[in-house]
């Protein structure tokens, strides 16, 4: 057993020094009953080249993005990560050290979170951020609980975000009894602000509006901070694509009080899902209702400067039932991921991306556009994501018959919205720099035929 | 070892990544949302970025360069097979929302993985979506309660002992319960007869560890289980330390209703400084209609299916709803199904047994140089405990910790669990070595005796350390979380940065 | 910073890798070979493995923790998407005797790299195989004796420079060739003149590095070419200094007949703590016809063929033979190519002009503080020379290297080349900021001072580094080059291992 | 540029101190009719993604070890090597260091080499190993040149080796003058022992013997080292396939005085042919005569334990044209890896990978010879590679149909031999554990259909 170093000798020697007869001696507090059970079905261990054998052929049944014309977003986005990202989080250092509570020897990954930190808090536009949240969903709906701490409200406002975002909300709603109010996505240019903002009223918490929204449309986010604020309420922004805001006017700009992020775009990569990034940044004045972990400066005993894990008395390990949240491992290694493609990048190469997202977005959505019977739902703008509404057809099988033609189309909204027959024409196309021309003519005319 | 931050690293105008296509203008119908100025954030070529992160990631301690014998962390080896197999193109370059079609062997390690979590821990389903094992026992917590409001009995009050770790009341109080506390034996495990006596129709139920974080197994587990059944409650197991009992004993064995997973402490996905973790949580039968979506299933035809919001309606009507985008850790789990098929049933019966030994093997070397309050009690399970009762006035426990540092070595858990003053819990995994353990077990003597005659020095260790005892009241007192330009400068690098001070 | 040997770390009994199968019995033709026993060496499981060599790392300097300003060694960064090509299965994984049909695309590789290495040399041909440096100067001074004799005109002497690496000699003495130095001009050039006059019937070719290892442009080269050529002998250019002009001259328009390029310093591929490199030969259109085998050509068909033994007759009957087993540096070849397509030529020109822009900007800031022997010559190509000159009684070249160790900078090459005193030879390299090399000036400049300071403490330089100096004498007066259970005990691992000394 | 950090400023602020109004000022000793030339056809910079399509494009059109029943060997192995080791040859303080000059900074690649050398003269059974050569072939012919310089002879004897290495060997000696003889393999049990021990005299200085040969044959080590000795010539033992000397009785210990090899095997893997790994053996009392670095154990200023490039007065950069090589640059990252790999193993892991390899390859072998038509060479022995006689068939066409088939059958011994027709039936068959059940049963159905 290649992982276990002790050999047949040490064990007795050591089961000697202990005055143990057998190894099942320290096992005498399990009832006997219950101990060394049968297990049916479960195979003895493997040597490396089968496990190896195994898992590659599980991977095979996959369609890898990379291998196809792929147009997937939807709160997950497909950016090219440098190889020196993966090199570096793989330095055994900060893959396996443990979260930095001794700070001594735990400099190195305690410096990244204060620069992570300062990454997304000048992202955001934000005074703070944290160093970093499970994904984009529970930050959103820790934004929601914070939010109902500062305001000592329950209502909850919520606009057309992800629907994974919303359900997760609406879950936990359901046992901290807040109220929530969402406005539904609809197939047209109007990203929903006046709606939005007419919900709002004086029992709101919160406002959470995303930014682009799942439709890909841009809302005006400094109108709805100021109807929110006139409430009394905040503005909680989330953002699924954080190259967007390498074009877009930053949220906290703009009046978010809190602005929340799935961080997955930059460094980490698809992954099926996870693990993920949740970026968290919010106004200096709250700092103290934040959850997770919070990286700050200081100095140690010769004066230096060094860097702690700080305010920990917003946490569970010190607070207990009191704690601003019961989040402990979070997301470290892939905050690692985002700061370190995030430094390659920097601001100009970020707006550089952006641009070039951009660009190739507009490029493809007028190519679909042009296709009998495809119509551009976001008349009034977007970044590198768009919603095509195929009419008369349903878009979620119109996906699955371009995925049988090896093409990665986009996300048909009626994965995500199963009881929203108006939605059902919807398909969510989203272009970056990986998307090719070719990809680009590929999925331009296997529509056309489709919808032919 | 000093490294500036990148922002003190001239990055201005610089960019590490080259792009083949000129950026083209923004679309007029954007022009009004477009930010005036690129953010303000240092760009890095990447020979600087690679230095800056390397040398950076040399001021760490890590599993891959010694022991880390944290209590209730379970820092154990990372296989290196389970880093290249997350990496395979087919796992980790699919988009969670792709036709299922395309992503069935995705689904089929999920499928394969929530086999054996439920085989191992001897209980009906399994929840895979929790990101941690916070968001695990929140996941529990949330089917409990959904569990009893649907038999209209919603209940308020969650009892946990006073040596649980800060996630379960935190957890607890997130989905509104009330947390009282339940005591403990003078041997280190819950009180029985305490907890009966506390019973009754408000008691939704208890959350215990087992082994429990003073390392000891929770003798009368089954004992509370049915006391709590009794009287109309459920028990929640936090699985955090699975790892002393896997492939030894099964929790559902035990009445337990609810336990997560932390697939990075049993199952050996890397910690990353931190995260991410993966929590799944096991449910027996009465609470898994009350399982979160999504899951996955095999329909009629053998293929599988993700079921989300369209499917639960008919798959998981009583479901208390998602608790997180997508499906959960994917990542983590191909970790961990590698770790898991490597090892098979018989090698992770031989990781308990032998994270089991090896601690026991600390507890029985060290209990005459420091105090362990229950060591007379019988054998520990993974992790052993020490109190600061045997150190000398004016040496505490941070003192044996920082001190450990110089040694060469991370410290143990300290002033954790609450229950036990000073307390140092030492948990050192199934991977170290017999050769490792003495190498500790010496360094743990000798900073004893140095702490028994009164070895001022120890009072300021670490003194070899990248860095020596830092400010922790300054951070807090006005915090800086984000680089300003302002406060301290950087050290100024100094005399030998290869493998020196 | 102790680590034990391998040998010391308990190993018996124990193993790092699972098999699956049962070991088999000998077969009985086979038994009278059979060994009796194992091999007597330790085994490691894997988190021993992995802890061990990550320690020993830390050991060392590398280019990813600081500058290696190595004159005529050329550590630049060495980027990491180069390291991930070379692993695609489809590089890493396939055979060299796989069916030609079955490994196109590594041809292509070797045939694209081809075309970028003669181009930007103007050369007619090239011989990929070449397994290094050293390699590929033995294949140039073959190629060149090949002619020679083909024309029935053998010869028996090769010049080279008093400034030449080691190589040089050694290549041509291991060729047949009697060596001869040629002297330098006071600038620190060939002598033309001198090199002239000694021309004649017996010399069979002059091996010259340009830039030379003074790190001077041999300004007279084509003059040097055309007089060999005159003389009936043959001109070898050393292109280890390569990457000082990449992409701005080419050596084929000075009238270069072979020159071999080291992969690993121009276009980048890791030096690996020595090794493996790659030495591929461009040569003139008089040479190509004695290139080694193999080689790859494209059919009639445009389907690429490996030019083996078997094809030599139809293909390349002058070939001087083979040079090694198989095709050359494979693995080198896909980093090279990787790096070149990432640079292109304006970037590859743009590598040349920042190599010699930093390494005059470091003559001109130190010429001040050492003695710059060919300063005022003019500006120096892409490394700055140094003397000892300037350094005070009792200090020498080697305490400035050995302080330049505290100050966290590896040494640069020091005396060498051999027609200065004590020189000091420091290549920056295109990778380095400008702010990494202010802080490298800096360093100089103080140890300069230090030792004008008569600072005793410099002689016994490093003293933060994981050793000391090294007894050398003792090493090689009596040597121990295997374990053998005595020798000196391991260091017993001190305090703090993290960072620490 | 992403590896270039000079910015425009940085350059002009340089070329100020130097005093330099350009940079090509700075080429003033170029003359100016050869600086900056046009380069026809070569492109410009590229960006990660689009090198990173272009390489992928290239390795797609080859066919991978792994994705067919492969069975070639002759001189390159195909095992399994674990995960860890090529982690642990990515730590950049492993890849990116050089060669270990300045010891003081490079304990790590010392104390790897010196544990390395210990290993190999292990396995080899020698007193003493190099810290690595360019690869097999090469390391051979530096023998034969160390063997001349110790016998002060230029005769040499040459048994059934692969030929690259024959190829190798001969060419070098047109160049030394060295008078090779050798013994070509014929299709037949008898590996040729008494042929070549029947071929030395006086004059020679020594024989070379692969061991197994390249037929997959054992030579008698012992009588030849015997018959050697006899004459004044040294025992020269090439080993192809490390693994093998986990089952068979080391050169060193049969008599050997110089031993080599090819370390590919272990840790390093296919490559295409390289970097591959020399493997360097002697006798103590040769040391001086050796090419190659050694590290040697010694002490520092305050008494610790540390190691040293020494005995460099062989070496070319001290000793130049008198130097026992012109050897510099050599394979360190493949001594590594072949290092850890071993370390991995350890003696019993390697014995037990042995009989692994040795088993199925007996396993294949008697499937294969029962095939009509087929006859097995190798009657009176093999370790993991067998020849096969494929009656009346050229061997090579039948290799290539089955490329076409997807299988990788083996070396045909018409690629290595052009001119020699009587070898043209053969087949080198090579199985290791990486050979499945199904994979042998895939080639010996495949095979049986080709020569029926």
């Amino acid at each position: 057993m290649r992982y276990l170093p002790l050999t047949p000798d040490d064990r007795t020697e050591m089961l000697a020094t202990i005055g143990a007869g057998s190894v099942d001696a320290l096992f005498r507090d399990v009832p006997a009953q219950v101990l060394n059970p049968a297990f049916e079905g479960l195979p003895p261990h493997a040597s490396e080249m089968a496990v190896e054998r195994h898992m590659k052929a599980l991977a095979r049944k996959n369609l890898s993005a990379g291998d196809v014309p792929f147009f997937l977003g939807a709160g997950a986005y497909r950016h090219h990560v440098p190889a020196s990202v993966d090199h570096l989080i793989q330095r055994g250092e900060f893959l396996t050290a443990y979260t930095p509570y001794q700070p001594e020897i735990a400099q190195g990954t305690l410096q990244v979170l204060f620069e992570f930190q300062t990454q997304v808090a000048r992202l955001f536009g934000t005074d703070i951020a944290n160093a970093s949240m499970y994904d984009g969903s529970t930050a959103c709906w820790e934004a929601i609980a914070m939010a109902g701490r500062i305001t000592r409200r329950d209502g909850v406002v919520i606009g057309p975000i992800h629907p994974h975002y919303l359900s997760t909300a609406r879950t936990m709603a359901k046992f901290t009894k807040d109220e929530i109010r969402e406005l539904s996505p609809a197939l047209i240019a109007d990203a929903g602000d006046d709606a939005v903002i007419g919900m709002i009223d004086d029992k709101t918490s919160c406002v959470v509006v995303q930014y682009p929204d799942i439709l890909g449309r841009i809302p005006d986010l400094a109108k709805i901070a100021d109807a929110a604020h006139a409430k009394g309420a905040l503005l909680v922004t989330v953002v699924t694509e954080p190259v967007a805001l390498g074009l877009l006017e930053s949220p906290g700009a703009l009046g978010a009080d809190i602005v929340v992020g799935e961080g997955q775009s930059l460094g980490v990569g698809l992954n099926f899902g996870g693990p993920y990034l949740g970026l968290f940044g919010a106004r200096e004045k709250y700092t103290r209702q934040m959850p997770g972990r919070l990286c700050g400066e200081t100095v140690d005993a010769d004066g230096k400067r060094g860097f702690v894990l700080t305010l920990s008395t917003r946490e569970q390990h010190i607070r207990r039932e009191k704690a601003t949240s019961n989040i402990c491992t979070n997301s470290g290694l892939c905050a690692l991921a985002f700061s370190i493609h995030m430094t390659l990048l920097g601001g100009e190469g970020l707006d550089r991306l952006a641009r070039i997202n951009h660009a190739r977005a507009v490029y493809a959505a007028e190519k679909l556009a042009a296709i009998q019977g495809v119509e551009l739902v976001n008349q009034r703008g977007f970044f590198n994501e768009f919603t095509l509404k195929l009419v008369g057809h349903d878009a979620r099988e119109v996906a699955h018959r371009l995925a049988q033609r090896q093409i990665l189309s986009g996300v048909a909204l009626g994965r995500l919205y199963p009881d929203a027959t108006d939605l059902a024409e919807g398909l969510v196309v989203c272009v970056t720099e990986t998307c090719t021309d070719e990809g680009i003519a590929t999925l331009v005319a296997a529509l056309a035929e489709e919808l032919a | 070892l000093e490294e500036p931050l990148i922002f003190e690293l001239n990055g201005t105008g610089k960019c590490g990544v080259d792009f083949d296509a000129e950026p083209g203008d923004v679309s007029p119908a954007l022009a009004k949302f477009a930010r005036k100025a690129p953010v303000d954030l240092p760009g890095l070529t990447e020979p600087e970025t690679v230095r800056h992160y390397t040398r950076l990631s040399r001021q760490n301690y890590a599993i891959d360069l010694g022991p880390f014998p944290l209590g209730s962390c379970t820092m154990k080896h990372n296989p290196r097979l389970n880093e290249a197999m997350a990496r395979l193109p087919g796992f980790a370059d699919i988009h969670p929302l792709q036709p299922m079609d395309t992503v069935q062997g995705a689904f089929e390690v999920i499928e394969q993985l929530a086999e054996w979590l439920c085989k191992l821990t001897g209980m009906e389903a399994v929840a895979m979506s929790p990101k941690a094992g916070a968001h695990g026992e929140l996941c529990g917590i949330l089917a409990i309660r959904a569990a009893l409001e649907a038999r209209g009995d919603a209940r308020e009050v969650i009892l946990v002992p006073e040596s649980a770790h800060g996630t379960n009341p935190a957890t607890a109080a997130f989905a509104g319960y009330r947390v009282e506390n339940i005591p403990a034996t003078k041997d280190g495990r819950v009180d029985l007869a305490a907890l009966t006596a506390r019973l009754g129709p408000d008691v939704a139920g208890v959350m215990i560890t087992n082994p429990n974080t003073c390392g000891l197994f929770e003798r009368e587990m089954k004992a509370i289980s049915d006391a709590l059944h009794a009287a109309g409650g459920l028990v929640y197991c936090d699985g955090a330390n699975f790892n002393a009992i896997v492939g030894k004993v099964r929790p559902g064995d035990l009445g337990v209703d609810a336990m997560h997973i932390n697939l990075h402490k049993t199952f050996s996905t890397p910690h990353g400084g931190g995260g991410p973790g993966s929590g799944p949580v096991v449910l027996s039968a009465l609470l898994a209609p009350f399982a979160p979506i999504p899951f996955v299933r095999r329909d009629e035809k053998g293929r599988l299916r993700m079921v989300e919001e369209r499917g639960v309606k008919d798959n998981l009507p009583q479901t208390f709803g998602r608790m997180t985008a997508f499906h959960g850790q994917m990542g983590m789990f191909t970790r961990a199904l590698t770790y898991i098929l490597s090892h098979g049933v018989d090698g992770l019966r031989q990781v308990a047994e032998d994270a089991v030994l090896n601690a026991n093997y600390v507890l029985r070397s060290l209990e005459g140089d420091m105090d362990a309050p229950f060591g007379k009690a019988g054998p520990c399970m993974h992790e052993a405990l020490f109190s600061d009762d045997d150190l000398p006035e004016g040496f505490s426990t941070l003192d044996i910790a920082k001190g450990l540092i110089d040694e060469g070595f991370h410290p143990m858990t300290v002033y954790f669990p609450l229950v036990v003053h000073g307390a140092m819990l030492i948990e050192p995994t199934e991977t170290e070595s017999k050769q490792g353990l003495d190498r500790f077990i010496a360094a743990m003597k000798s900073l004893a005796q140095r702490a028994k005659a009164e070895d001022e020095s120890l009072k300021s260790a670490p003194h070899f350390a990248p860095r020596r005892r830092l400010d922790e009241t300054r951070a807090a007192r006005k915090p800086v979380l984000t680089y300003k330009g302002e406060g301290v400068p950087p050290g100024t690098p100094s005399l030998s940065e290869i493998g020196g001070s």
